[in-house]
């Protein structure tokens, strides 16, 4: 009967934030109790996962917080979809974490690193697992807080202005959230994401409210969601961001917190307003399939253009960029494009299977983005660690004085890439594949996006092998020659490297986790009826 | 009719918090961001219905008699105020910080050395 | 609640719109200066007349716990009006 | 609630008022800082004051009366003194009295 | 087809991963024997080889499942063509890596050498014997990288890492091209097949027609023969994509051999043999023989300028590559058996001469053409084995060569028959031409060992035994299939060679297709247009090479010309891409705030304003609302914009703070009046501890920067204005809409009862959903937090 | 620095003010009030001594405490007093919240009682919320006070 599960990785990712904010003074138990914690933390997401079991029953189950029924007490809601983001999150959290105790200096790490970076991981779990959209906001501000201290940690003039432009971009954000979940309760009456989809879908049956004003405050949610994950036009936060950062903490903005606004367009919009009552479209362009999801019929548009508008300038900007973190983060708004691009697919596919499919390739893209540009950022930070500057031309030959460091970079540039069979080929498979099969089914726009896919694709391989030779090929200068790369540091990047790898050839239960969550996203009345059809006072019931 | 002229207020508030965020002064710009998070939760309070009466019932137990305001919008505005706060305070040290870093507060030089 | 409409109520409302409306007049006050402490002097003036606001509007509701919300009013009021006041001295916040 | 104390009460809300206009016009026509001072601490206080005592008569002495009383003796104990920083800060500032009729008595020497 | 027995699974298994687990050994071993590593590998490959050979005569498909979830499964297919490349991988493999040993004596980097020829050859092994689409894929793409590693193996050589860098965006990309169309195909299966054999490429050899008239239907066909096509023709560098072959010549030489002649680039025509029974038609033949004559004849063309013998070995290799993409463009039979014979033909003669050019360069140690010659002095054997390639190369009878491209000049001038005469006969004709130029260059090569000694070289050292027999040993297999042709006229046939190549052919034909009784090559005996067209380039080859100096150097005045070259297209692509770089990352990430906000505020309006338009959002009349604005709320907001008009129009940062909390107080009130007590007091206390803040660090900050540019101030009303409106309409569409049930009706029941608290908002915060005020409480903290790090962390710069 | 006037009126009024905030804190759940604004109010007094009075007049007149800070740029030990109290703060509420799951409930999970055999009072009715409001007070305390003496020592 006890569920207390749902809850535990958000417990244990708190506790150890508070517990590492009173150990301050003592900085070895700090960081002790730093790396228990996130490994408490991993035991807790995969408890989490066993039960949920996306690979054989898929369970449901919800949390009602206070012991208050839903939709009128806070609601946590753990399904496939969540269980997938949360676990890969907690890996690359975990490996970043591991690296920082090595790579951030200890002073830095006394002052405040480990709670923020547990307060960052509060945050991502609670979003994660959230089934209320006001607490969404809450969490998303607990993330956000953090990063922003995480981002201009070092405190530096160009981490001090990065953080400026991160901080006000976020905070009109945040107001403009408000904005939209007001008029979203005002207009529908609850906050309950689960009773959310259940009104949205029959207006009629819950005091017939006005159903046209919810497309456009979808909108406004839409565009705070976009800027979390740094979709053009809202990505210019991005690459000053993570080049300020310390390098782990760029590996979890990029490879974690990002996913934060993949999973709550996906968890938002096919879940929750994928079936809103929405029967046409007055703008021109603008084709309802025959299942009747007009609002997501509208947001197929949107976010093909923000997906193919991300994929260009990422990948453009990437190419020339003449520092490691500069091209990672260029590459990061490119690679979140190339996540989008099929949600764009599946919003307006006509079939169930290509939905599916298309929010299932942006999981496992999501996933392989995670992993690889966790990877990468961190081999970032242990190039800059070991030779002091990760510019490209103070560098040269890494390969020869840092061939695991190397090797693992290659790695990581390999997945991003799309080489078999590292994870990222899959990811990028599944996005050809979606976009194929709605080109097959004969899908407006499909065409356009293998077009922009293949494009990002080759700009992907321009900027990574221009990389590779310019930093790890080449005449290894003085510093690079003397260069001592941390064992540490480089057994972090290797192991990932390795976990890169192995999601590749084992890519088989990646797939079934990720179409597990692409059905959970899907499975509206499944997700309802966890959230309010058991849900009698006390704990909610989890069933299938 | 009164809608309209609330719609018209908030507007404005959001209009000139968004003049404000595209100044070249940083305190400018964290002075629009203030105004456009305090619209926002006006908006929000509005959204509860304004004249109800106080979400806070007599003393000792017996509840439900008479008819409030929303509270739970209140709630979340509060919240939201509180965050709010967090936020703006982080964003002035923020400012000086900056300030000290690169001995201006004008983001069009701040952007040229960029 | 309980009060007469006939008398109290009529009063309380204008007293209400005055000092609503008085509070704009300390407005300008505050926009035009010329000075600093003339801001600060009208900013006081506004709290004040926000104390009284409340204390009016717990007299229109009666609802007795907006005395107290025009307690805190007065609180915050003098602690801005110490608080600029003596920046404006003591740093070079001089025009 | 009997009539004497709505009456009072009503009393109260209009002296109060007038207060607070008298403080405001004050505030708004009285030419120098030095002034408007006098407009704002002494006749708005007052006027707030009597809307406070207004609150007292109506709640009684226990809670929101008392929370009124309170609120008369922090507004007695603060005002003047927020008057005096300002006057304070005007003068290090160095802002003029209007016109040439008065001056500062001496120069402060801390 | 005769009764066959089913592959070895265990053996077709071994085959595949064998080198792979190899070459992760090899480290280890590097370390145990150093550089006689070399001759473990070639027992790798000769135990291959052994493992490929043990699968002759087999005939059909075993599965391992993969990726059950998607379909993919790791599957094998052995067939005549698989094995052919088979054994090509195996066995050149075999004689490449011995030559390594001597060749390789006192490089750098060996392990990574030896690790990447042994992967390489795994991958290879797996494209030849791959039935799944996905599966081939895999190892398609991994060929493309252990031949990025090879091409850089001199890293530290700029001329190396541009190789390695063109080769592996032209590779890497065209194989992207060629996975789309490989999904295509199966999106289109998916249908038919019920999911399990979508991508089967088995199915699809015994569905051909199946497959093609869905492909039709769907309307994909020609995408996907032209996305497999360039996937095709970027591996084997089919003009205009031949340009990273040259290029790749960077690499050593035995990798050259190995990868860019003999093994790699033909995955390109494999792939192609492999479909071509699926999707062979009209317009096949019409892609595909128009595709593979053009590389044929440019790349001769330019094969005549090469400077480089290893150049020139690599414009020749393209050139035979386009051969074999006519041979198998043709939709006849005999363009199959073309394919089919000359992908055998020429790894033979061209490894050899790889090898050859190898020797020379090692021993001679240059590789420029005009400073080379004579060389049969010293190196007679050389000589000899450079004879009978070169020869072969050049088509010249009785050489192995002439045998398949007489089929060639067969099967085009078929083509041009069938197809009705016309512009069909450029086929033959085109042909004929490109042939005149093989033969010069060919000569041209064989030349090197023939004349007179250039001053300046010196006497050139024979080559070491490891280096000598791997290109022997192709000489004389080269010259026993010119033995088999010349034998064959006299009704002598070495049938188990026939044999093979007739499976091989078998392999690239539809099901049912006539092979004429199996294949069988000979000496023509009589005239036929083949023979003519033999003649004639013969003749004409012959009466144009003293004109060689010339056409050398017309070829390279043509080349010269920048938009004749390909080349030059790539490097301003590339080139032109890091200028295009530098301008998108100045332009969009200008560093302006400003901007930023420009766009972002941008974007939510436009978003929000089309999505209000999208379902006709009406604006509610005019005296419908459930929001009641009394007079003093409407007398505070107005102070609240007066207020925030003053802030936008402040002249300094004291009167903007001054003027902001007046807009603070007006909030508070505003809530007062709203009956929100909690939140007025809030808001109150807040305001006061921002305001302090604010004057805190006011304090230290430089006097206020105006903004005169009035342009730009229009422009920042336009979007002010466009953002009001949305919060207008907003507002207008949120108040109007009234949900009659909602659930803020249920906290009022139950504060009191089960909350036991009067004050609901309270309730709500601690108990409610005390979640959020955990959030919250820890955005508090955290703030706290952050302004500690910002100072404290700056002390720690200054004190570094 | 400050006349005597001001002085003399903080000293009164301090206390008025603290007492106020504590009241609105202990009220919170049945009318206005609550952790937070108890909590902000309680720094604003403490606001108000710092301005009048200045940063060290608190850490060594009135608390006598002088303690080697953590980090060297906080010249006063008491921000790690206030440090403390934040995250003791964010700790009761946590824990107040998992105090529930021992008996089976769900976390943050609040109940209340009528304590009714009590002297003077006849009934006393206790909320389990407001040990999470005290937790939320502590952090509000600490967090502000931080960022105080934070911002004012620079």
């Amino acid at each position: 009967m006890s569920q207390q599960f749902v809850v535990a990785p958000l417990l244990v990712a708190l506790v150890t934030a508070i517990a590492t904010l009173l150990t301050r003074r003592f900085g070895r138990a700090q960081v002790t109790l730093s790396l228990l914690g996130s490994l408490g933390y991993l035991g807790a997401v995969a408890l989490l996962v066993s039960k949920v079991d996306p690979l054989g029953a898929s369970n449901v189950f919800s949390y009602q917080l206070s012991g208050w029924q839903a939709p009128f007490g806070i609601t946590i809601v753990a399904d496939s979809l969540s269980a997938f983001m949360l676990a890969f999150s907690a890996v690359i959290a975990t490996a970043a974490l591991v690296f920082s105790a090595s790579y951030v200096d200890s002073f830095g790490q006394r002052v405040s690193y480990h709670p923020l970076f547990h307060f960052m991981m509060v945050g991502v779990t609670g979003s994660f697992l959230t089934g209320d959209i006001f607490n969404l906001f809450v969490w998303f501000e607990v993330m956000l807080m953090s990063s922003y201290v995480l981002v201009v940690f070092y405190s530096g003039p160009e981490h001090t202005q990065a953080a400026l432009q991160y901080v006000v971009l976020n905070l009109v954000g945040s107001a403009v959230m408000l904005l939209a979940i007001g008029g979203l309760y005002s207009t529908t009456g609850t906050l309950n994401m689960a009773d959310l989809a259940r009104r949205v879908a029959d207006p009629a049956a819950f005091g017939d409210f006005a159903i046209a004003p919810v497309l456009g405050l979808s909108a406004l949610l839409f565009a705070v969601f976009a800027l979390k994950a740094g979709l053009a036009p809202f990505q210019f936060w991005v690459p000053s961001a993570y080049r300020a950062a310390p390098a782990p903490v760029s590996a979890m903005l990029a490879g974690v917190v990002k996913k934060v606004g993949i999973y709550a367009i996906v968890r938002v919009y096919f879940t929750v307003f994928g079936a809103a009552a929405i029967s046409e479209l007055s703008l021109p362009g603008l084709s309802v399939p025959d299942d009747g999801s007009a609002l997501l019929a509208f947001y197929g548009p949107v976010m093909f253009v923000m997906a193919a508008a991300s994929i260009v300038v990422g990948g453009l900007g990437a190419v020339s960029r003449d520092d490691i973190d500069g091209l990672l983060a260029y590459s990061s708004i490119g690679q979140v494009g190339f996540i989008v691009l099929p949600l764009a697919i599946a919003a307006t596919a006509p079939t169930e299977e290509i939905r599916v499919l298309g929010v299932a390739a942006a999981l496992v893209y999501a996933l392989n983005h995670g992993f690889a540009k966790g990877l990468l950022f961190l081999a970032s930070g242990a190039v800059y660690d070991a030779v002091g500057t990760e510019r490209f031309p103070d560098l040269g030959g890494l390969t020869e004085s840092a061939p695991w460091l190397s090797a693992g970079f290659f790695v990581g540039a390999l997945a991003l890439i799309g080489i078999p069979p590292l994870s990222g080929f899959f990811g990028k498979m599944l996005v050809f594949d979606a976009a194929g099969s709605a080109s097959a089914a004969g899908v407006a726009g499909s065409n356009a996006a293998l077009g922009i896919a293949l494009v990002g694709a080759i700009l992907t391989i321009a900027y990574f092998s221009r990389a590779w030779n310019r930093g790890f090929w080449g005449e290894p200068p003085l510093l690079v020659r003397n260069a001592d790369a941390k064992v540490s540091l480089v057994a972090v990047v290797v192991a990932l490297a390795l976990a890169i790898a192995l999601l590749g050839v084992g890519f088989d239960v990646v797939m079934q986790a990720a179409n597990a969550g692409a059905e959970a996203a899907l499975d509206r009345q499944g997700y309802i009826d966890a959230v309010l059809g058991a849900a009698e006072g006390g704990s909610g019931g989890g069933h299938a | 009719m009164t809608q309209f002229v609330l719609a018209g207020v908030l507007g404005v508030l959001f209009a000139l918090g968004t003049f404000l965020v595209l100044r070249r002064d940083i305190v400018r710009v964290v002075w629009g961001v203030t105004i456009i998070s305090q619209s926002a939760n006006v908006y929000l309070v509005t959204m509860g219905g304004l004249s109800g009466g106080v979400p806070i019932l007599s003393h000792g137990g017996h509840g439900g008699g008479h008819a409030v305001s929303d509270p739970l919008v209140q709630a979340l505005v509060l919240t939201a105020i509180v965050i709010g706060f967090g936020t703006t305070a982080f964003a002035l040290v923020l400012t000086y910080r900056v300030y000290q870093e690169h001995g201006t507060i004008d983001l069009l030089e701040l952007g040229e050395k960029a | 609640m309980a009060s007469d409409p006939t008398l109290l109520a009529p009063v309380v409302n204008a007293g209400l719109i005055l000092a609503s409306a008085l509070t704009l007049l300390a407005g300008y006050r505050v926009i035009k200066g010329p000075t600093v402490p003339d801001r600060v002097v009208a900013l006081d003036t506004i709290a004040t007349n926000v104390v009284a606001i409340a204390a009016l509007f717990a007299l229109s509701t009666g609802e007795g716990l907006f005395v107290t919300v025009s307690l805190v009013l007065a609180i915050i009021g003098f602690i801005s009006t110490i608080a600029v006041s003596q920046f404006v001295t003591e740093g070079d916040i001089i025009e | 609630m009997n009539e004497i104390q709505q009456l009072v009460v009503a009393a109260l809300v209009v002296v109060g008022s007038f207060f607070l206009l008298v403080g405001t016009v004050g505030l708004l026509r009285f030419p120098d800082v030095y002034n408007r001072m006098h407009a704002s601490s002494k006749a708005a206080t007052l006027g707030a004051s009597s809307i406070l005592l207004a609150g007292f008569v109506y709640y009684g002495p226990q809670g929101a009366g008392l929370t009124s009383l309170v609120g008369i003796v922090f507004l007695f104990l603060t005002a003047p003194t927020g008057a005096h920083l300002i006057s304070r800060s005007a003068q290090k500032m160095g802002v003029p009295f209007f016109g040439k009729a008065a001056e500062w008595p001496r120069e402060e020497s801390d | 087809m005769q009764p066959t027995t089913d592959p070895a699974a265990s053996a077709v298994l071994a085959v595949v991963f064998l080198p792979f687990v190899a070459a992760g050994l090899v480290p280890l071993v590097y370390r145990l024997v150093g550089e006689r590593t070399a001759y473990y590998a070639a027992a790798i490959a000769l135990a291959c080889f052994g493992l490929v050979a043990s699968q002759y005569g087999t005939h059909g498909a075993v599965s391992f499942p993969w990726i059950r979830s998607l379909g993919v499964s790791l599957s094998f297919y052995v067939d005549g063509l698989s094995l052919l490349v088979g054994f090509l991988a195996s066995g050149v493999g075999v004689l490449i890596l011995t030559y390594s040993g001597g060749y390789m004596h006192g490089e750098p980097s060996q392990p990574k050498y030896y690790a990447s020829l042994l992967a390489f050859m795994g991958s290879m092994l797996g494209v030849a014997f791959a039935a799944d689409l996905i599966a081939l894929f895999v190892f398609w793409e991994l060929t493309s990288l252990s031949s990025f590693m090879l091409i850089g193996h001199y890293q530290r050589q700029e001329s190396s890492q541009y190789a390695a860098r063109k080769s592996m965006l032209i590779t890497v990309a065209g194989g992207l091209f060629m996975l789309i169309g490989f999904l295509l195909l199966h999106s289109v299966l998916l249908d038919v097949t019920s999911g399990s054999n979508a991508f089967s490429i088995v199915y699809m050899l015994e569905n051909p027609e199946l497959v093609q008239e869905e492909l039709r239907s769907a309307g994909l066909f020609l995408p996907v023969l032209g996305l497999i096509g360039v996937g095709a023709a970027a591996k084997s560098a089919q003009v205009p994509l031949h340009i990273w072959l040259p290029n790749a010549m960077e690499a050593p030489t035995p990798v050259s051999a190995f990868l860019h002649s003999a093994t790699m680039v033909k995955a390109g025509v494999y792939l192609l043999g492999r479909f071509r029974p699926v999707l062979v038609s009209h317009e096949w033949e019409l892609l595909f023989a128009i595709l593979g004559l053009t590389t044929m004849t440019v790349a001769a063309v330019l094969a005549v300028g090469a400077t480089d013998i290893k150049e020139l070995l690599a414009y020749s290799t393209a050139s035979h590559l386009g051969l074999i993409v006519a041979g198998f463009g043709f939709a006849s039979e005999l363009g199959g058996e073309t394919g089919a014979f000359h992908i055998i033909n020429h790894a033979t003669f061209k490894a050899a001469l790889f090898l050859v050019a190898g020797i020379v360069a090692h021993e001679a140690g240059t590789r420029k053409i005009e400073n080379l010659g004579g060389l049969k002095e010293d190196l007679p054997i050389t000589a000899a084995i450079t004879a009978v390639a070169a020869l072969g190369m050049a088509g010249v009878p009785p050489f192995n060569g002439f045998y398949s491209k007489e089929l060639l000049f067969e099967a085009a001038w078929e083509a041009a028959v069938h197809a009705g005469g016309g512009l069909a006969y450029l086929y033959p004709a085109v042909a004929v031409f490109g042939s005149v130029f093989t033969f010069l260059y060919s000569i041209r090569f064989l030349m090197l060992f023939f004349g007179e000694k250039p001053t300046g070289l010196h006497k050139v050292h024979s080559p070491p035994k490891a280096m000598l027999a791997p290109p022997l040993l192709l000489g004389v297999i080269a010259g026993l299939v010119s033995l088999g042709g010349i034998l064959g006229t006299f009704g002598i046939h070495f049938a188990p060679f026939d044999h093979f190549v007739g499976e091989v052919w078998a392999s690239t034909l539809p099901p049912g297709s006539d092979l004429h009784g199996g294949f069988s090559y000979y000496f023509p005996d009589h005239i036929t247009p083949a023979v003519t067209m033999s003649a004639v380039t013969l003749v004409l080859g012959a009466a144009s090479y003293p004109f060689y100096g010339r056409l050398h150097e017309g070829v390279n005045r043509v080349t010269d010309v920048n938009v004749l070259r390909a080349n030059w297209y790539y490097n301003s692509a590339v080139f032109g891409l890091n200028g295009v770089s530098d301008t998108t990352a100045e332009r969009v990430q200008n560093g302006l705030l400003r901007t930023y906000a420009t766009w972002a505020l941008a974007s939510v309006a436009g978003l929000t304003l089309a999505g209000y338009a999208a379902t006709s959002v009406t604006l509610p009349a005019f005296e419908l609302s459930k929001v009641a604005v009394t007079v003093p709320i409407l007398l505070v907001l107005l102070v609240a914009i007066v207020g925030a008009v003053a802030v936008s129009i402040a002249p300094s940062h004291i009167s903007g703070v001054l003027t902001l909390s007046i807009l603070g107080f007006m909030v508070a009130v505003f809530y007062v009046l709203a009956d929100a007590p909690d939140l007025a007091l809030t808001q109150l206390v807040v305001e006061t501890l921002l305001l302090v803040i604010f004057l805190l660090v006011l304090d230290k900050l430089p006097a206020f920067y105006g903004n005169t540019d009035r342009a730009k101030m229009a422009r920042d009303g336009v979007l002010s204005a466009a953002v009001g409106a949305t919060v207008f309409v907003t507002v207008l569409v949120s108040t109007a809409a009234t949900p009659t049930d909602g659930i803020a009706s249920f906290f009022v029941e139950q504060a009191v009862p089960v909350g036991g608290g009067g004050n609901i908002v309270n309730v709500i915060l601690v108990d409610f959903r005390a979640f959020d005020t955990l959030g919250e409480i820890s955005v508090v903290a955290m703030a706290a937090l952050s302004v500690l790090t910002l100072v404290a962390m700056r002390e720690r710069g200054e004190t570094q | 620095m400050s006349t005597v006037i001001a002085r003399t009126v903080t000293r009164t009024v301090v206390p008025i003010i603290l007492v106020t905030a504590i009241a609105l804190l202990l009220q919170g759940h049945n009318l206005p009030g609550g952790g937070f604004i108890g909590g902000v109010l309680t720094v604003t007094a403490f606001a108000l001594i710092y301005v009048i009075y200045g940063l060290d007049y608190l850490e060594e007149e009135l608390l006598h405490q002088i303690r080697a800070p953590l980090l060297d740029s906080i010249r006063h030990g008491i921000v790690e007093n206030y440090q403390v109290a934040f995250g003791v703060g964010l700790a009761v509420a946590v824990v107040a919240g998992l105090v529930p799951l021992v008996f089976g409930e769900n976390f943050l999970y609040q109940s209340h009682w009528y304590i009714k055999p009590l002297p003077i009072y006849g009934k006393l009715h206790v909320a389990s919320a407001l040990a999470f409001d005290l937790g939320v007070y502590f952090v509000v305390v600490g967090a502000l006070l931080t960022i105080l003496a934070v911002v004012g020592t620079e």
